[in-house]
């Protein structure tokens, strides 16, 4: 059973979910919230197997599917990949517990399963192809609940996100084939295994077109700067339980996908994007924290603050080195954790008032005390206060960076004061000054159906935040692995020297502090 | 020598009928001139020795299509001056000018025929009809069959859209009335 | 010892959970008490630490667990009790046992008691961890801790919009220099590859001079933040907002000073680069004066305190430039003594006064709040650097080690600021208790706060008498890991004349001070009389425009161009274009479908322009097969 | 000039087939149009005879044996199609039958 | 005198001929029945039909069976050509009718089936398509082609409603036309070669290595045109939206698959040879075709507001989609072909079946047409099941992974990749992209959209019948589970299509 843990935990969700249909109306919820539990515990069943000592894939599964084209069906996990599918398991858990009362429940809980299923499947998926089937099915369940149930421009919004997302993961599509490709030229047979792939070493040319086409495919679903106009809409009108997943989980698949296949595949490719890259990290972290201080509505705050927090863990990913790279991929899950507990926050309130307008608000700090406190935790936890899950992820993101270049890191950093100003200016106009709307007068606080959800992830957010080592411990190895193949596959002097060469252990390059100063 | 002036002649009425076929507004005259355009053709088959499809010519369209073509405008009673509006001429004349242009020029040029031989060369000293049935019916076989076949498939198609109560819906009839239908149908039979 | 400190340490954070789990709850008195005695029982832990490093006992060094581990970084939550350590775990315990006792007072009648507590406990464990801290990363927690707290703390009066406002002033321009903070953490990590002090120090030597500047520089930079150095001084004048129990432990003992205290940590640092020293030490003094200079006009006793307090920053800073990190921890203890006092009497004041702030409308209080009086002129005394009070020692020393440093000019603004701050101080005492009573026509019949406040504020007096006489053992003390450099003035005759000159140029300010502002004729100043029209006098009353500078030219643009960005740019550019992008095909079409007119001509007719368009390709490229050679030459000859 | 050759035949038909072209587009009343049809194959056929006749090979008569068999067998189902609509509009001219359009 | 001809009756082999009889001997015999008692019901007749279509499809895996013993099998005096591509196709050909007859047996009753004639008719249809595929004969294709477009037209037409007339008569008309360039394309190759068969063409031309090329371009612009016209490339495509429309669901499904597959088949023996032969020109125009009718097709159907219309535009921007594999004309392309269209027959007859059932006999006042978008508004709420497999199928037909066409998709765009048309590749990834969109929209309209006032639902299964249902079960499995069956499929066909030299 546990060798197949992982098909287990993929289908498991998508064959309740069949049966999901069998079931009646009003006992659909439990039925949901029962499958998400016990898809969470074996989560945990399979980070308590899992050997953090080990770098390399675990639980490795592979089926033949397509042998005639090398498309197989195999699956693993490492510490990159574990955590967030831990993750996507506990949102869906806690998403479907504190499910609001909606119309027509019992399709929302089983398109969350099926949603579950191929966030899963996303990061368990070792073999390109099948990744991408996972990766572009998780369209499907987000359009039906963003269009289904979402805001008076929902259509719009579900349609934009769906297409955006597939242009872009078909021009990734091409690039995956000119990878087979190569690799069929390279070796004479077929092969999508991401493994197989590892191994193969590309002409920095080539290397930089199929970083191009993997690129857009990412980049539109973290989402990257030019390319991110789709996640406000799709925030704006999606309902609570659509943001909080699609904040936490969904849009990790953009930045893990960097770590999985740009970097390793590519690395001269992602050193000489690195520094570009980077500037559009920049761009994303100010203009949209920027953007965000501008926001009228809180659920658009919350959303643009996470484009501006992609932005940093894009830049630690392109650190390519150890601290960076894990400090990205703690980052992911933390961000995951912070904003799935913001838009949580924000579905609260929408619940009472059934608005999201800032200007609607304000005072609420005495009326509803619980609700504030758990807010402004979640608020410093977003804006980086140490002690708090954010910080570490952060932290080691820019301090990653900084190896690599200290005038993008110190404006890379301004991240801190900037998100500072637009969430303690959200804060304040909401929960600070007198209540001046009456219907605000007498809201009730938090009830148990959200605290169940909210209380879980403040202490996650401590906990993680004090003690990161559980987690940072196995991401850790797997990075390094990760870092010592990219160092030594890349050809170009540049890649050698930014890329660290972990055998003999971190030299400073004397190149990066020149051009500090 | 001959030949020359009988090509040019048949050439020139040929291209003359068809043309009056497609320029007319009488109908009735675009009858006729394709008709005669039909006969023209068939004696320029007769030209080129090929007696057996010149004699298919005038039997299958002078007789058959022609015989249904007039059939057809008296039912339709086209026989009068038929109004057509016509939309850009200039448009209609100049592709296909240009079309004749393009592929005459072409045509001009001599064709490279080496290469080129014949595997189903005329017997001399035989008839034409003969040396057509020979291969007709040995290479050409299947084809024929095919060929039957196909004409099978024109009759019925022919005999269903003209024939079979076409003009009334038996989509849109209730189930009662397809009977009584049949009914009377029977009731003709018999009587 | 391990674990007094971990009693230490903790203690204040049980306190603070414990108020926490009051939060919502109206007033309860439990919640206000059992922190404040474990703060209490953290004080006494840390003491019986003094006692143990003053016994000569050696450092104690503690590594809790790993905080972060990932490639060659290596994070542990370690804290260290050494002779620096120590004297700030002293003085931040000591100050805030004695706020929360006071606070319990003087929050009696607030709704947010509980609150009050919760945050001001966490505030001194987050301090705690600052102080305590063995590498930078925890100094970096604390920090940011402090931070927080002060936010929690200033913006305490949530529903003032003033008050949210300055809370979140002051957190926003920590955070600016928290940026720099970091950049410095990051430098000294790629440069020695730690963060713990001692590898860290240990290996800066080896460094090249110019990243050693940055480092220092961008380290600095922190420290002006907490400690609102200029240009980031605005904050805390605003932050008096906040009840006067968190000025007197947040804005005037300890966390301002942590700026200094981070100076002083890192000293093996910043004796390797001189020159920042220098700088450090000119910001310091020119800080000194310039707040000084702001405080002469100001009309609301805590902001007066406040600037006091900056300009005294600025001494301590002056005196850490200068290479004297003992003399600066040690006017930052004496500082943090009679400046909490100070606070607290005006804390006091604005109990009679119900939260009356201008000195102006008050007067002749002294009648009926002595004790009050008594603490606070003590206080003043203390801060103008009489002798024998703490201020003398330690300020006076600030001056000699300017002095003897050659930094003359230097020297003479300190000296300068040493009179504006005996004329300020005494002015708001001369306007607060003496002279004529201008408040009762305003309505308020003041009354002198319980008798245990002034209880409680009995030892931080007692301290601002002798903190003087402890210089010695002090020294002894700290110079076991600071440079111990002794600073005599040569001759004794210099010494003396310096020391009386000082004096008695302090006196006269005092005098100067009492005889303008005991004057019968006092009127409430109402923007009519001469000098208040005087250039100078709005320049300083305006807090030299900078205030007005940062909202018109900061923080309004920022404002602008942030809702500019979203409307124009991020709508009508970036989204417009993707959307632009779709609404071309989709033009399209609805432009081109009449090609389907529906009419069986018109089919035909493209079924033949297909043809032909194809055909006239064929023909050109037929001509251009066959004639190639020609085409070939005609171009060679074009010189294609 | 006089010697008539392949050439002179394919040009024939060629410029039947163009005014084959003509008919096909500028006629509306279906039966016209598809006497315009007709013209296009037979022109074909011409050609076909011709080059047989000059490569002395049969395969050239034998299509245009076959083009005419198809050529009869359309004009059948065509009939047939126009009797059809003929019955329900009584008018043959193509402009009516545009009720599908975009 | 002409020497008798004596043929052995082994080197004829007639078993050639047996696929393309078996549909013929059906359709006769459906006659004589219908002549000996007439007013029989349709269900006899589907049965019949299938009975013979399922014979016709042992025949096709018995000469497989013989094409995978001994390679490629001439008959009847060398007409019939028995390779791969025939072989395949007809696979197609008869799988798809198979499924095709038995969407005869609605629940309403409609004009065309209760004609026995309309079942003769179908299976001679089949059968010609089965003779254009089975040989390369320029003759034999013409009559084949011509057999099976007469019948087909005739099908359309006996729906029997004023659109289906008009749609029948447009196509017949245009069909017409694309007759006579076909043979006049015909006649420039025989001119050239004195010969009409392909592979005898080919030889010939390249022995006199394409000397009066012109004569070439213009046989080939001829032949692209009259193909264009079957394969509906633009700008020969405007039949197909109106006839789409005009006639039957099924007949639209129908005709989207197995009158193209015949014609690529074809289509595939005459130009593959000339592009390898390196005329570039054809390379050029296939290129420009391609991308324009996948482009201005997806471009058309996204404006469209009838469900049938869009799905017709959809076919034409799929076909052009495959059109590129004989642009690529290597073996992975060609067998890409095959694969796409095998997946393209399952998830497109199942989208046309699913309109086929929702069928009314008049239409409702707030339609304008018989599958317009408003009529599927808020199905999933009133039709669940029907909206989630509509729904499937449309993802399919997106190319959304793991649905069938996405491997037909991969597969091809792989070739385009391997064949070094990276541009190409990229053009049709973004197309599908476009493409997404009127997917999605009619998506958008079954499940995010309320529905009409007085809509029970009832109207989508309107037509449901246990064999309806069960084609369309059969679909959706198949476009569920495509890719369990995909590595025989792909093996398969690899194999044959490169055993017969393509």
């Amino acid at each position: 059973m546990i060798d197949h843990i992982l098909s287990i935990l993929i289908f498991f969700p998508a064959v309740a979910a069949v049966f999901g249909f069998m079931i009646q109306k009003d006992s659909i919820r439990a039925y949901g919230t029962a499958v998400a539990v016990i898809e969470f515990a074996l989560s945990l069943w399979l980070w308590f197997a899992f050997d953090s000592n080990a770098a390399g894939m675990q639980f490795m599964e592979h089926i033949a599917l397509v042998p005639a084209f090398g498309i197989n069906y195999i699956l693993g996990v490492d510490g990159i990949s574990l955590f967030i599918i831990i993750l996507a398991a506990f949102f869906t858990m806690i998403g479907i517990a504190s499910l609001t009362d909606t119309k027509n429940v019992k399709n929302m809980i089983i398109t969350l399963l099926f949603l579950q299923m191929t966030m899963v499947g996303v990061f368990a998926a070792l073999d390109a192809i099948v990744f991408y089937i996972f990766w572009e099915l998780s369209l499907v369940p987000m359009l039906y609940i963003i269009g289904a149930w979402g805001g008076p421009l929902r259509i719009y919004a579900s349609v934009k996100f769906f297409l955006y997302t597939f242009a872009g993961s078909l021009v990734m599509l091409v690039g995956i084939l000119f990878m087979a490709y190569f690799y069929f030229q390279a070796t004479g047979v077929w092969s999508f295994a991401i493994l197989d792939w590892y191994r193969l070493i590309l002409p920095e040319t080539f290397q930089l077109w199929l970083f191009v086409a993997f690129f857009f495919g990412f980049a539109i679903k973290v989402p990257m700067f030019p390319f991110h106009t789709w996640l406000p809409y799709a925030h704006g009108q999606a309902p609570t339980i659509g943001s909080v997943i699609l904040a936490a989980i969904l849009l990790k698949m953009g930045t893990y996908a960097f770590i999985r296949f740009s970097l390793p595949l590519f690395p001269d490719a992602s050193v000489f994007f690195m520094f570009p890259i980077a500037i559009i990290a920049i761009i994303m972290i100010i203009y949209t924290a920027m953007v965000a201080y501008a926001q009228e509505d809180v659920k658009q705050v919350v959303a643009y603050s996470s484009v501006s927090h992609m932005g940093v863990i894009i830049l630690g990913t392109f650190a390519l080195n150890v601290e960076g790279i894990t400090g990205s991929i703690f980052l992911m899950i933390a961000h995951g954790v912070v904003s799935g507990a913001l838009f949580l926050l924000v579905g609260v309130i929408y619940d009472r008032r059934h608005t999201k307008m800032m200007n609607q608000f304000g005072g609420l700090a005495s009326v509803m005390p619980r609700y504030a406190t758990i807010f402004g935790i979640m608020l410093m936890a977003s804006v980086g206060m140490p002690l708090t899950i954010n910080f570490v992820g952060e932290f080691l993101s820019l301090l990653g960076f900084y190896q690599q270049s200290h005038i993008l890191t110190l404006l890379a950093g301004i991240a801190i004061i900037v998100g500072a100003i637009y969430m303690l200016a959200a804060y304040k106009k909401m929960f600070f000054g007198e209540v001046t709307i009456e219907e605000n007068r007498n809201l009730p606080d938090v009830n148990k159906r959200e605290l169940i959800a909210l209380i879980p992830l403040t202490i996650i957010t401590i906990w993680l935040g004090v003690y990161p080592k559980p987690v940072l411990e196995p991401i850790n190895n797997s990075v390094e692995s990760i870092v010592q193949l990219m160092h030594d596959k890349s050809q170009t002097e540049e890649a050698k020297s930014r890329i660290p060469n972990l055998a003999g252990k971190i030299v400073i390059s004397k190149a990066s502090q020149e051009e500090a100063h | 020598m001959f030949e020359a002036i009988a090509f040019y002649l048949f050439s020139f009425l040929t291209i003359l009928m068809f043309f009056i076929t497609v320029t007319t507004s009488q109908a009735l005259y675009a009858l006729t001139a394709l008709a005669a355009g039909m006969i023209f053709i068939s004696a320029f088959f007769f030209i080129l020795g090929a007696e057996f499809l010149g004699a298919i010519q005038i039997v299958v369209y002078s007789g058959a299509v022609m015989a249904l073509y007039a059939f057809g405008m008296m039912f339709f009673d086209t026989t009068r001056e038929v109004k057509e509006k016509q939309g850009n001429k200039y448009i209609v004349v100049g592709l296909s000018t240009l079309a004749a242009v393009l592929v005459v020029a072409i045509f001009a040029a001599p064709i490279v025929s080496d290469n080129i031989t014949a595997l189903y060369p005329m017997t001399e000293g035989v008839g034409n009809t003969q040396d057509v049935g020979m291969v007709l019916f040995t290479k050409y076989l299947v084809p024929f069959e095919v060929a039957a076949v196909m004409l099978l498939v024109a009759m019925i198609a022919g005999i269903v859209l003209a024939g079979k109560k076409m003009d009334l819906s038996l989509t849109l009839y209730s189930t009662a009335e397809i009977k009584d239908m049949k009914k009377d149908q029977e009731k003709k039979v018999l009587s | 010892m391990e674990k007094y400190l971990y009693i230490a340490l903790f203690a204040p954070l049980v306190g603070s959970m414990f108020a926490a789990l009051f939060g919502a709850r109206p007033k309860t008195l439990i919640a206000g008490l059992v922190p404040s005695i474990l703060l209490f029982v953290s004080l006494v832990a840390s003491s019986i630490l003094l006692v143990h490093i003053l016994g000569g006992g050696e450092v104690v060094h503690v590594e809790m667990m790993t905080w972060m581990a990932t490639g060659d970084l290596y994070i542990p939550f370690g804290f260290v009790v050494d002779q620096v350590s120590v004297t700030m775990m002293m003085v931040v315990t000591l100050v805030s046992t004695v706020v929360h006792f006071y606070a319990i007072g003087y929050m009696d009648h607030d709704k947010g008691f509980n609150r009050f507590f919760a945050w001001l406990s966490a505030f001194v464990f987050s301090m705690m961890i600052l102080v305590m801290s063995d590498n930078f990363a925890g100094l970096f927690i604390g920090w940011e801790g402090v931070g927080l707290c002060s936010w929690g703390l200033i913006g305490f009066w949530y529903h003032k919009e003033s008050a949210t406002w300055a809370a979140n002033e002051a957190f926003i321009m920590n955070r600016i220099a928290d940026l720099g903070m970091l950049i410095g953490i990051f430098l000294v990590y790629w440069n020695t590859g730690t963060l713990q002090y001692a590898e860290a120090f240990a290996a800066m030597p080896a460094l090249d001079s110019e990243t050693l500047t940055w480092i220092g520089i961008f380290l600095f930079v922190g420290a002006m933040g907490k400690s609102a150095q200029f240009p980031l001084h605005t904050w805390l004048a605003d932050a008096m907002e906040g009840p006067t129990p968190v000025s007197a432990l947040i804005h005037a003992a300890t966390m301002v000073t942590a700026g200094v205290y981070l100076v002083v940590r890192s000293n093996e640092l910043y004796a390797l680069i001189p020159h920042i020293g220098l700088f450090i030490a000119s910001l310091g003094a020119f800080v000194a004066i310039f707040a000084a200079s702001m405080a002469l006009v100001n009309r609301d006793i805590k902001r007066v305190i406040a600037y006091s307090t900056l300009s005294q920053l600025g001494y301590m800073f002056a005196a850490a430039g200068l290479g004297a990190y003992w003399v600066a921890l040690f006017h930052l203890m004496a500082h943090a003594f009679f400046k909490a006092l100070l606070f607290l009497g005006a804390g006091n004041v604005m109990h009679a006064m119900h939260d009356e702030l201008d000195p102006f409308k008050m007067g002749g209080l002294g009648k009926t709040m002595k004790g009050t009086m008594i603490l606070m002129t003590l206080a003043s005394v203390a801060l103008a650097g009489i002798f024998p009070l703490a201020g003398f020692f330690s300020k006076d020393l600030i001056l000699e080690v300017a002095f003897i440093d050659h930094h003359f000019i230097i020297y003479g603004v300190l000296l300068l600021t040493a009179g504006l701050t005996a004329f300020y101080s005494f002015r708001i005492i001369a306007l607060i208790f003496h002279g004529e009573d201008r408040h009762t026509a305003l309505g308020h019949h003041p009354h002198e706060a319980y008798t245990f406040m002034l209880w409680v504020m009995a030892p931080l007096a007692v301290l601002a008498v002798i903190a003087g006489a402890l210089k010695g053992t002090y020294f002894e003390m700290v110079t076991a890991v600071l440079p111990a450099t002794e600073y005599h003035v040569h001759s004794a005759a210099a010494y003396w004349t310096m020391t009386i000159g000082t004096q008695l140029f302090v006196l006269v300010a005092i005098y100067l001070a009492y005889k303008k502002y005991m004057s019968k004729d006092i009127k409430i100043p109402d923007g009519t009389s001469a000098m208040e029209n005087s250039f100078g006098y709005k320049i300083l009353k305006n807090q030299y425009y900078i205030p007005y500078f940062y909202e018109e030219y900061l923080v309004r643009p920022y404002r602008e161009l942030s809702t500019i960005l979203w409307k124009q740019v991020d709508m009508k550019v970036v989204d417009a274009t993707v959307d632009g992008i779709a609404g071309i095909i989709h033009t399209t079409g609805v432009k081109t479908r009449d090609m389907q007119s529906g009419n069986l001509s018109t089919m035909l007719k493209w079924m033949v322009a297909g043809t032909i368009g194809m055909l006239s390709l064929a023909v050109v490229f037929g001509l251009a097969v066959r004639y190639s050679g020609e085409i070939k030459t005609i171009l060679s000859g074009l010189g294609v | 000039m006089m010697e008539i050759g392949l050439n002179h035949y394919l040009v024939l038909s060629t410029i039947l087939f163009a005014i084959g072209l003509i008919g096909v587009m500028r006629r509306k009343n279906l039966l016209l149009l598809f006497f315009a049809t007709e013209i296009l194959l037979n022109s074909v056929n011409i050609a076909f005879a011709a080059i047989s006749h000059y490569y002395g090979d049969l395969t050239g008569q034998m299509f245009a044996f076959f083009v005419i068999a198809i050529a009869a067998s359309e004009v059948a189902v065509g009939l047939g199609l126009l009797i059809v609509w003929h019955k329900r509009h009584s008018n043959i001219n193509l402009d009516t039958l545009s009720t599908m359009k975009g | 005198m002409l020497a008798p001809v004596n043929v052995s009756l082994e080197s004829l082999n007639l078993m050639t001929l047996a696929p393309m009889l078996i549909p013929i001997v059906g359709a006769l015999l459906i006659l004589v029945i219908d002549i000996i008692k007439g007013g029989l019901d349709k269900t006899m007749y589907v049965v019949l039909s299938m009975l013979f279509l399922l014979m016709d499809f042992g025949a096709l895996v018995d000469s497989a069976a013989a094409f995978s013993a001994d390679g490629t099998v001439m008959g009847v005096f060398d007409v019939m050509l028995i390779d791969g591509l025939a072989i395949l196709s007809q696979f197609i050909i008869v799988g798809a009718s198979l499924l095709f007859i038995p969407l005869a047996l609605t629940h309403k009753r409609f004009h065309e089936y209760s004609y026995p004639e309309f079942f003769a008719l179908f299976l001679f249809m089949i059968s010609g398509f089965q003779f254009m595929v089975a040989t390369d004969n320029l003759i034999l294709i013409f009559v084949g082609l011509e057999t099976a477009s007469l019948a087909l037209y005739t099908l359309i037409a006996m729906h029997n409603r004023d659109k289906a007339f008009e749609a029948a008569v447009k196509y017949f008309t245009m069909g017409a036309l694309a007759a006579g360039f076909y043979s006049f394309g015909a006649m420039v190759f025989y001119a050239l070669t004195g010969s009409i068969e392909i592979n005898q063409i080919a030889t010939v031309l390249a022995a006199n290595n394409y000397a009066d090329i012109g004569y070439v371009l213009v046989g080939v612009v001829f032949m692209l045109a009259s193909f264009g016209f079957k394969l509906s490339i633009v700008p020969f495509h405007t039949w197909a939206p109106d006839v789409y429309e005009g006639s039957s669901a099924a007949m639209a499904g129908y005709m989207s698959i197995v009158p193209k597959i015949a014609a690529f088949v074809v289509a595939m023996r005459l130009f593959e040879f000339l592009i390898h032969s390196g005329v570039i020109w054809l390379e050029v125009v296939l290129y420009i075709f391609v991308v324009i009718t996948m482009t201005a097709a997806n471009i058309w159907a996204l404006v469209q507001t009838d469900v049938k219309r869009m799905l017709a535009y959809s076919s034409i921007s799929h076909a052009g989609f495959v059109m590129a594999a004989i642009l690529i004309g290597t073996t992975q392309s060609n067998s890409a072909l095959f694969l796409y269209w095998i997946l393209f027959s399952f998830t497109n007859l199942g989208s046309f079946s699913m309109l086929w059932m929702s069928r009314q006999k008049h239409l409702p006042a707030h339609q304008d047409s018989d599958h317009s978008y408003d009529k599927f508004a808020g199905m999933i709420k009133t039709a669940p099941v029907a909206a989630s497999i509509m729904g499937l199928f449309m993802l399919s037909l997106a190319g959304l992974p793991p649905f069938a066409l996405f491997w037909g998709k991969l597969y091809m765009i792989s070739s385009a990749v391997t064949g070094g048309y990276t541009v190409l590749a990229l053009i049709m990834a973004l197309n599908s992209a476009i493409a997404g969109y009127y997917y999605l929209k009619l998506i958008v309209y079954m499940f995010m959209k309320e529905p009409v006032i007085g809509n029970d639902g009832h109207v989508y299964v309107a037509n449901a019948t246990l064999a309806l249902k069960s084609i369309i079960g059969f679909a959706a499995v198949g476009t569920i589970f495509a890719f369990v069956a995909l590595n025989p499929i792909l093996e398969f066909v690899t194999a044959f299509v490169y055993n017969s030299g393509y």
